[in-house]
C-alpha cells in the first residue's frame, strides 16, 4: 500500500521543508518514504519539486505517480497538475478554475499561511495538508513543530497556527485520511526508535564517520556538497576535522597529506571537480596511502546538468591517474547502503594503503528514506600502533612483501622515521632512477593490484533460470530495477537480476550461472553509454546485448523500467 | 636518548644537485637550524614538491613526504593539522610555489596552520632546464622565451604582506648566519610562516649570482618595524634595486588548529565512534 | 549600420537569479556601458566560468564563452591574444576568480593582456548554496562552517595592487553611475584592468547588505592619486571599516600583445606555413 | 651495415652537442642515424648517454650493440664499458688500464680539449673521434663546427683547434676509418638537402605549424617541454604564439579560448601534468572545441620517472574528461610519423571539432634522426568563413545536423554573435535545463562519436599467413617489433604484425584477415598492460594471449624484442 505525495514549487519556498516534516511524521508513525528531489540549477524562482512515496514498507525508488499534489506557486501547478492520477488531489496556492482542475481543493495554502501570521508558514502548511491527508496521528507533527521552531517563540506560534488552521480546513473539506494508509494508525514514537530519517548525503558522512574517519578536504559542488555539510555540522560531535579547500586538487593533496600522517581521510565532489583530482590520485597510488574519494555523479560533460542526476562517471573513476595501481570503486544502492559502503570503504582503503572510490549520483545524494538504526563496531585500524613501530629494528615504508602490501607507520609516532615520495622510490621511500630498483617497486605496485583483485566479492544475481536474459545493474538504478522485475516476474519469471555493488575490481563473472549461461545480457545504467558495458567488455570479454541508458538527466522510475525492460524479453 | 648531532640529520640519499648550487647552503643551514632548536629526526616533517629545491627531502634525515609539483603546502597543512605534534617544513622551488602552486599558497596564508613555508628562489625553473619561473625578470632571455619573457615578475613578499600572512622573511642561501637565524626564528613562529630564500642557481640563471645578491643584499636593521604593514611593503615594493634580508613583516594571528580545537582531539584515532555516532543518530529522526 | 540602442544587448534567456539580487545592477550597467562605449555586441566578448556571477555572459546579447568555474580568466586571455580586436571582458563569482581560480588571477595580472576582469564580489559562493567564498568575514558563520570562518578573508584589491595591476577599482552594484563610469574606464584602459565589484547576495549573505554598502562605502576622491602604490595600499589595508570606491590603483604597463608583436600576424590565419616552413627546416641539417 | 657509437658522460659534460655534430655529419653524408638519449632527472653529474645508430638507411629502433664508446667521466666508463662488443673500441677522458680495457685508444680526450685550448670542446674531440672513426668527408665536420661556433671568434678557434688535434690523434693511432660505411665516401651538402636532422619534439612542432597551429599555451614537463621550445623559437619565423602557463589548468583552458577565437591550438604535457587538464578535456568536448593535445608520455604513477620512457597513458587519454564525447588518439611510431600525424591531428581536430590526442614517448620525443623534408601542402580550414558567416539568416553554434557536427563561426567576423557553454545548451549555446533539450544535446554528441567513428581506419597489416600468431604493436615500439620480426621471420614468416597509429576509435579489427583469423594475439607495448590490452578487449572482445611489457622505463630494443617475441610462437 502506498501513496506518492508531489510537492512543488519555486526554489526558495521551502519545499524540502515540508518534505524533511513530512518524512520524519512518517518515521515517526512507524511507516516508511522515499523522498526524492527535482530541483534546478538556481536559488530562486523555476519549479523545483519533491515527491514522497510513502509506503507501509521500505522503499528506494522514485515513482512517476502522484496521489496527492502540493502546489506552491501558479507554474509549478501548472506544469505538475497533468501529472497527478485520476483518483487523485490537488493542493494549490492560487485558485484554479474547477474547470481546469476538478480534483482541486476548495480551499488556498497561501491563504491559511497568511492567515496563520506569516507566508513563509506555507511550507508548514503543506506539510500538514498531507500529514492531514494520510491521517497521521496528530501528535506526532505537532512534536515536530514544536522541536523545529522551538527556539523562536515568534515562530512557534505561527507555525503551531498553520497547522491548526490547515487542520480545520482539510476536516471542513472532508479530506482528511483522504489516503490513508495501514500503519497510519501507529502513534507515538515509540514505533520507531530503532529507524532513521536520513538523506543519501548524511548517511555517507554517517558511514564515513563509522568507518573512522576523521579528515575531511573538500570543495564545494553539487551533488556532493551535502556529505561535507553534514559533517562539517558533527565535527565536535565525532571528532572530525572538516576543510573547505580552495580548489579540488588543494582537497586531495590535504587527503594525502592527512592520510599520510594518521587520519582517516576522505574528500567528496563531482566528475568535474574530481577530475581536477586525478593527478592526486596517481599520487595516492604511487605512495601507497590509504584514501576514500566519493564521486556524487551529475550529466557531463564539463558543468552538464549541475542538479541532475547520472551514472556517467564510471570509467572516470577507473581510469582517473596516470600510470597503474590498484583501486576499489563501490557503488551503493540504497541510504542504508550508502552507509554500510562507505564505512567498507575506509577499511579497505587502508587495508590495502589504496584509494577507494564510492560512487554515488543526484538521485542519492539528495533522496531521503527510512532506514533501520545501523550498527556502529569498532574500527580497526590497519596501521602499525606506536609499539609496533617502535619493536622494529628499522623501518621502511615500502617494503617488499609478497602481496605487494607493506607495513604502513605513521610519522612521529616511533623513532622511525617514514618517508614516502611521488617519485619511483626505493622501499626506504627515497627516490631512485636506476632500472632493477624501478621494476621492482612497478613490480610491487602488480602484486598489490593482483592481492585487492583476488578479494573481488561475486556480486549479488536473483536467478530463477540460469537461460533468462540477464539484467545487470549497479548503484541507484539497482532498486528502481528490483521493483520493475518484480511487475515483470510476477506471472511466470522472465528476467534474472544480477546486482553490482562493486564496480572495480570485478571478479570472473562466469562463476554465475546465470551468467555464464545467459544469451542475452541487457544493462541498465543512467548513462549515455560506455559505463559498466565498457567494464565488462573489458574484463569479461562479453558485450552487452541491450542497453537501456538515459540521456536527460531524470532519473529512472519504476514504471519506466517496467516498460523498457518489459520490451526486451526475446533472444536476440 | 643520546645528544643530538649534526650527524643525526644525514641522509644516505646521493646528491643530485650540481656543484656550486646555492641549494647546498640551504640544505647545510636546515640541518644546522633542526639541531640548534633540538628538534630530533622522528619530530620533524619535511614536506616537498617536485623540482631540484624538492630534492632536500631526501638529504635530510627526517619524516619526508614528497608530493606533487607545487602541492606540497597543501598536503603539509593536512598534515600539520592532523598531526600537530609534528614540526613540519615545507621546501618548495620558485615554480611549484609561485607558479603551479600559486593559489594554495594564497590560501595557506589565510588558513595560518602553523608551519614554516621556505621557498627556494633561483628565479628559474631549474630541474625542467631553464624555463621562466614567476620571478624571472622581466626581459630576462630564458628557455621558452627566446625574446625574453614578457610577464612583470612576481613580488611574492608585497603578496604574503598584503594578505597579512603571520610570517615573512627573505633570506640568501650563501647567508649562512643570517638563514639559520631566520629559519629558526620561522620555525619557532605559530601560524603560516613565509621565508623566500634568494638562491643562486649556477646551471641556468646568469643574472641572480652570488655576485648579484653580494652587492645588491642588505640587512634589515633594527630601524625597521616588522609590526608595520605598510613600512613592510613599501621595503617589499622599492625600486632602487637593494634586496632586502631579514624579516620584513610578522603579526601575531591566532593559528589555525587553536581557533577549532573544542572537542575535536587526536584526528589519528577513531575509537570512540560508537558512542558518538548514537547520539548523532537521534537528530536523525 | 542602425544606430545602437539598448536593446541590442538584450538577450532572449530567462534570467534565474534571485528577486533583488546585486546582480541584476551590474548587468543593467554592463549593457548601458557597451551602449555608452558604443561597442556592437558582435565585436565584444563576454567570458565566464560558473556560479551566479557568470551567469550574466547569457542574459548579455554578445558573444559569449562560458568556460569552467574559476578558468574564465585563462580562456579569456588566450580568447584576446588570438582576437585582438574583440573587446574581452570577463566576469566571475568571487569563488571563482579568488578561489578556485586564483592562481590563474595572480598570473593574468602579471601578463597583462588587455581585458577587463569584473570579479562579482557577494562575500559567498551563491550557486551552491552559501558557502564561505575568499572574501567572507572571519567568524560569519555559513554553510560547512557552522563555527564561523577561521581563515582571514583574502584582500583582492590589496593583492592586485601589490602585484602592480595595470588597473584596479571597486564599485558597487546599487551605484549605477559610479559602476557605469568605473566600467567604462576599465574597458578602455589598455591592460588587465581588474573591477571588484561589491554585489549584495540576499539569499545567503546576511552581513553584506545593501543597508551595509551604503553606511560604509565612501567615494575616492581627487585626493586619491591612483599612481601612488603605496598611496593605494595604504586605502586597500586600511582598517577603519569604511570601505573605497573607485581607482585605487592603475599605471602605464604596456599590454602582453603589442610587447610581442613583431611579425606574429593574425593568428586566426595560417595560410603561409608552405613557405614559411621552407625556410625554418634549413635549420634541421 | 651499421655501426653504434655510445657517447658517455655526466650530465652537463655536452654528449647531446657531440651527438648533434654527428647526427649532422651523417645527414650532410648521405647517410642515416637514430640518436636515442638516456638521461637521468638532473642537471649536473650523473650518468647520461646518446646512442648513434649509423647506417646506410634508414633507422627508427634503438639497439644494445655499441662499436665505439665515447666515455667523458669515469663514472660513466666504468657503467658503459662492459657494454661494448668484442670488436669495439673505447675512447675515453682518463687514461685506462690496458689490463681493464684492452680496446682503449691510446690518447686520452679530455687532454686533447685541454691542449686546443678549452676543456669544454671535449663534446667536439668526441664528435670528431666518431666523425674520423666512421671516415666522414672532413670538411662536412669543419663546415659544422664552423655553422656552430661562428658566431664568436674565440669559440670557434678552439673547437677548430679540437678537431684538428682529434684528426692527428686518429691517423696516429691508426684509427681513422676503423669503423667505415658504405655511404661514409658521399661527400659534400649536396646528396642531402631533401634530408633534415630532427628530434621527435622538433618534428611534431614542424607538423603542428604544418597542421596550421598558431597558438600554444602549455606549462614545462619533461618529457613533452622540447615541443614548446622548439615552437618559442619559430615564434616570428611562422606566426605562432607560444604562452608558458601557469599550469595546465591554464594551459587547457588557454586552449580552449584560443581555439573559440580561431586559431589551431595545442598543448603538450606528460602524464601528471596531463592529469591536471581532465577537466579542461571535457571542456572541450561539451563546447565542441578543437584542439590537439600531446602527451609525452613517461613512466607512472606520479611524478615516476621523469627522463623514463613509457607506453602507459593510453587509457587515460582515452577516458580523460567526465561525460561522453568524441576524441581521436594517434600515436607516431617515428620522427617523421610525428610530423605527419601532428598535422593530421590539427586538421581532424577542426573537422570534428574534438580533441585530438597525439601520443609519444620518451624516446620519441628526445631521439633525433634523418627524415626526409616534409611536404607541407596548404591548410584547409573546417570553419565558416566571414562572408560564410555573414550569409546566414540567423547562427546557431550547435545547430542540430544529421552527423552532429554543426558549422562553426568565429566570434566576431560576421554580425552573429557566437556563444558556447559548458552547462547543457540549446542550439544556441544558451544553458538549458529541460529534459527534452538536454537530452537532444546529448544525442547530438552521440551522433558526433559516430560520425568519428565510422571514420576510423584499419591500421597497417603485415601478413604471411592469417593463421600466424598476431604481433600487435603501436608507436615507438613497431619500428623496434618491425626489426625484431625481420630478424625471426627471416627463415620462414613466424609472425604477423598489425601496427596501430590510430588508438582510438579502432575500427571492426576483424577486416583484417590477420586479426580474424589468428589462434594468438601478442601485444608488445612498453607499459605494466591496461592500455591497449584492454582497449582491444572492450572494443573487439578480444584478449591478448601474451603481452611483452616493461617496468623499468628504459626503451625496448630490437635485440630484447626478438629474442622475446621469440619466445611467443607456440600456440597458446
Ligand atoms: C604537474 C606537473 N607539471 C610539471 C612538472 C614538471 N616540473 C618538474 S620540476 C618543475 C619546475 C621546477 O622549478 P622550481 O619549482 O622553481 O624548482 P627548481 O628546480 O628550480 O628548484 C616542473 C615544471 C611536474 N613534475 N608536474
Ligand atoms: C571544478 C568545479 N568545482 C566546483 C563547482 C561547483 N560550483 C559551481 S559555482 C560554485 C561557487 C560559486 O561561487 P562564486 O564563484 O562566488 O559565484 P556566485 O554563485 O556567488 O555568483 C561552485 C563551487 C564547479 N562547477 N566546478
Ligand atoms: S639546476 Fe640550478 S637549482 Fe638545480 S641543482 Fe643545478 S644549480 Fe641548483
Ligand atoms: S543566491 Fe545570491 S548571488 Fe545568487 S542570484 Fe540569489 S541573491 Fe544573487
Ligand atoms: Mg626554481
Ligand atoms: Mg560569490
Amino acid at each position: 500500500m502506498e501513496f506518492n505525495i508531489r510537492i512543488t514549487g519555486a526554489a526558495g519556498q521551502g519545499m524540502q521543508t515540508a518534505a524533511d516534516l513530512l518524512g520524519r511524521s512518517l518515521l515517526r508513525s512507524g511507516l516508511h518514504v522515499y523522498v526524492h528531489q527535482d530541483i534546478e540549477s538556481r536559488i530562486r524562482g523555476g519549479i523545483n519539486f519533491s515527491q514522497l512515496r510513502c509506503s507501509d514498507r521500505p522503499v528506494h525508488a522514485p515513482v512517476e505517480r502522484v496521489d496527492l499534489l502540493v502546489s506552491l506557486s501558479p507554474e509549478s501547478l501548472r506544469a505538475h497538475a497533468p501529472a497527478v492520477n485520476a483518483g487523485g488531489m490537488i493542493f494549490a496556492t492560487s485558485a484554479v478554475e474547477p474547470a481546469d482542475c476538478p480534483r482541486c481543493a476548495p480551499f488556498v495554502l497561501s491563504e491559511l499561511a497568511r492567515k496563520a501570521g506569516n507566508d513563509k508558514t506555507v511550507s508548514t502548511v503543506a506539510a500538514a495538508v498531507a500529514a492531514c491527508a494520510l491521517d497521521l496521528p496528530a501528535e506526532i507533527l505537532d512534536t515536530l513543530v514544536d522541536e523545529r521552531f522551538g527556539s523562536s517563540e515568534k515562530l512557534l506560534d505561527v507555525n503551531r497556527r498553520a497547522v491548526q488552521l490547515t487542520r480545520e480546513a482539510m476536516l471542513e473539506a472532508g479530506l482528511t485520511g483522504r489516503l490513508s494508509l495501514p500503519g497510519g494508525s501507529v502513534s507515538g514514537t515509540g514505533a520507531s526508535t530503532d529507524r532513521l530519517f536520513v538523506s543519501g548525503a548524511a548517511s555517507v558522512a554517517l558511514g564515513a564517520l563509522a568507518g573512522g574517519c576523521t579528515f575531511m578536504a573538500a570543495y564545494p559542488m553539487s551533488p556532493a556538497t551535502g556529505i561535507m555539510t553534514t559533517l562539517s555540522e558533527l565535527t565536535h560531535d565525532c571528532g572530525v576535522w572538516v576543510e573547505q579547500a580552495e580548489d579540488e586538487i588543494a582537497a586531495i593533496n590535504m587527503v594525502a597529506g592527512a592520510s599520510y600522517a594518521g587520519a582517516r581521510s576522505m574528500t567528496a565532489s563531482s566528475g568535474g571537480g574530481f577530475a581536477l583530482m586525478t593527478e592526486g590520485v596517481s599520487l595516492l597510488g604511487m605512495i601507497e596511502c590509504p584514501a576514500v574519494i566519493v564521486i556524487a555523479q551529475r550529466p557531463g560533460p564539463a558543468t552538464g546538468l549541475p542538479t541532475r542526476t547520472a551514472q556517467g562517471d564510471l570509467r572516470l573513476a577507473l581510469n582517473a591517474g596516470h600510470g597503474r595501481f590498484a583501486r576499489v570503486i563501490l557503488a551503493p544502492r540504497t541510504v542504508s547502503e550508502a552507509y554500510a559502503l562507505t564505512a567498507r570503504a575506509f577499511d579497505l582503503a587502508e587495508r590495502y594503503q589504496i584509494p577507494v572510490f564510492v560512487l554515488t549520483d543526484q538521485i542519492l545524494q539528495d533522496c531521503q528514506t527510512i532506514i533501520d538504526r545501523p550498527d556502529v563496531p569498532p574500527v580497526t585500524r590497519h596501521v602499525l600502533t606506536p609499539e609496533q613501530a617502535a619493536a622494529l629494528p628499522f623501518y621502511e615504508r615500502y617494503a617488499q612483501t609478497g602481496d605487494g602490501i607493506s607495513p604502513m607507520a605513521l610519522p612521529g609516532q616511533s623513532r622511525h622515521v617514514v618517508c614516502v615520495d611521488s617519485d619511483e622510490h626505493d622501499p626506504a621511500g627515497h627516490l631512485i632512477e636506476d632500472a632493477a630498483g624501478s621494476a621492482a617497486m612497478a613490480a610491487k605496485r602488480l602484486r598489490r593490484i593482483a592481492t585487492v583483485d583476488a578479494a573481488a566479492p561475486l556480486p549479488e544475481c536473483t536467478s530463477h533460470d540460469p537461460a533468462l536474459p540477464l539484467v545487470v545493474s549497479w548503484g541507484t538504478t539497482a532498486p528502481v530495477v528490483v521493483e520493475a522485475l518484480d511487475a515483470l516476474n510476477a506471472g511466470s519469471p522472465r528476467f534474472n537480476h544480477l546486482q553490482v555493488t562493486q564496480l572495480w575490481p570485478l571478479p570472473d563473472l562466469r562463476a554465475i550461472p546465470a551468467f555464464a549461461a545467459c544469451s542475452r545480457l541487457i544493462l541498465v545504467e543512467h548513462s549515455v553509454g560506455d559505463g559498466l558495458d565498457g567494464v565488462l567488455a573489458q574484463t569479461q570479454l562479453r558485450g552487452v546485448d541491450a542497453f537501456i541508458g538515459k540521456l536527460d538527466g531524470r532519473p529512472f522510475t519504476v514504471e519506466e523500467l517496467t516498460a523498457r525492460i518489459g520490451k526486451e524479453d526475446h533472444h536476440g | 636518548m643520546a645528544e643530538l648531532t649534526l650527524n643525526d640529520y644525514k641522509s644516505k640519499v646521493e646528491n643530485a644537485w650540481c656543484p656550486g648550487c646555492g641549494n647546498f647552503g640551504i640544505l647545510n643551514t636546515l640541518q644546522k637550524s633542526l639541531l640548534a632548536l633540538g628538534l630530533p629526526p622522528e619530530r620533524v616533517l619535511l614536506v616537498s614538491g617536485i623540482g631540484q629545491a624538492p630534492k632536500i627531502v631526501h638529504y635530510v634525515h627526517a619524516n619526508a613526504f614528497d608530493g606533487l609539483h607545487g602541492r606540497e603546502v597543501s598536503s603539509a597543512q593536512a598534515a600539520k593539522i592532523v598531526a600537530d605534534d609534528l614540526t613540519v617544513i615545507v621546501h618548495s622551488g620558485d615554480g611549484g610555489a609561485y607558479g603551479e602552486g600559486g593559489n594554495h599558497f594564497l590560501h595557506a596564508m589565510r588558513r595560518n596552520v602553523d608551519l614554516t613555508h621556505v621557498v627556494h628562489d633561483n628565479h628559474i625553473y631549474g630541474l625542467t632546464k631553464g624555463q621562466a619561473s614567476p620571478t624571472t625578470e622581466q626581459g630576462q632571455k630564458v628557455a621558452v622565451h627566446p625574446d625574453g619573457v614578457a610577464a612583470l615578475p612576481m613580488n611574492p613578499l608585497a603578496l604574503a604582506i598584503s594578505q597579512s600572512c603571520s610570517f615573512v622573511a627573505q633570506s640568501l642561501s650563501s647567508n649562512a648566519g643570517h638563514l639559520q637565524e631566520i629559519l629558526c626564528e620561522a620555525i619557532r613562529h605559530p601560524g603560516f610562516s613565509f621565508v623566500n630564500v634568494l638562491q643562486p642557481c649556477v646551471s641556468w640563471d646568469p643574472v641572480h649570482t652570488y655576485a648579484h645578491y653580494q652587492k645588491h643584499c642588505y640587512l634589515l636593521d633594527a630601524s625597521h618595524d616588522p609590526t608595520d604593514q605598510l613600512g613592510a611593503l613599501a621595503v617589499a615594493l622599492a625600486h632602487d634595486g637593494r634586496i632586502p634580508l631579514g624579516v620584513l613583516y610578522r603579526n601575531e594571528r591566532p593559528a589555525l588548529r587553536p581557533i577549532m580545537e573544542s572537542g575535536i582531539g587526536d584526528l589519528r584515532t577513531c575509537t570512540d565512534r560508537p558512542a558518538r555516532l548514537a547520539a548523532v543518530f537521534n537528530r536523525f529522526r
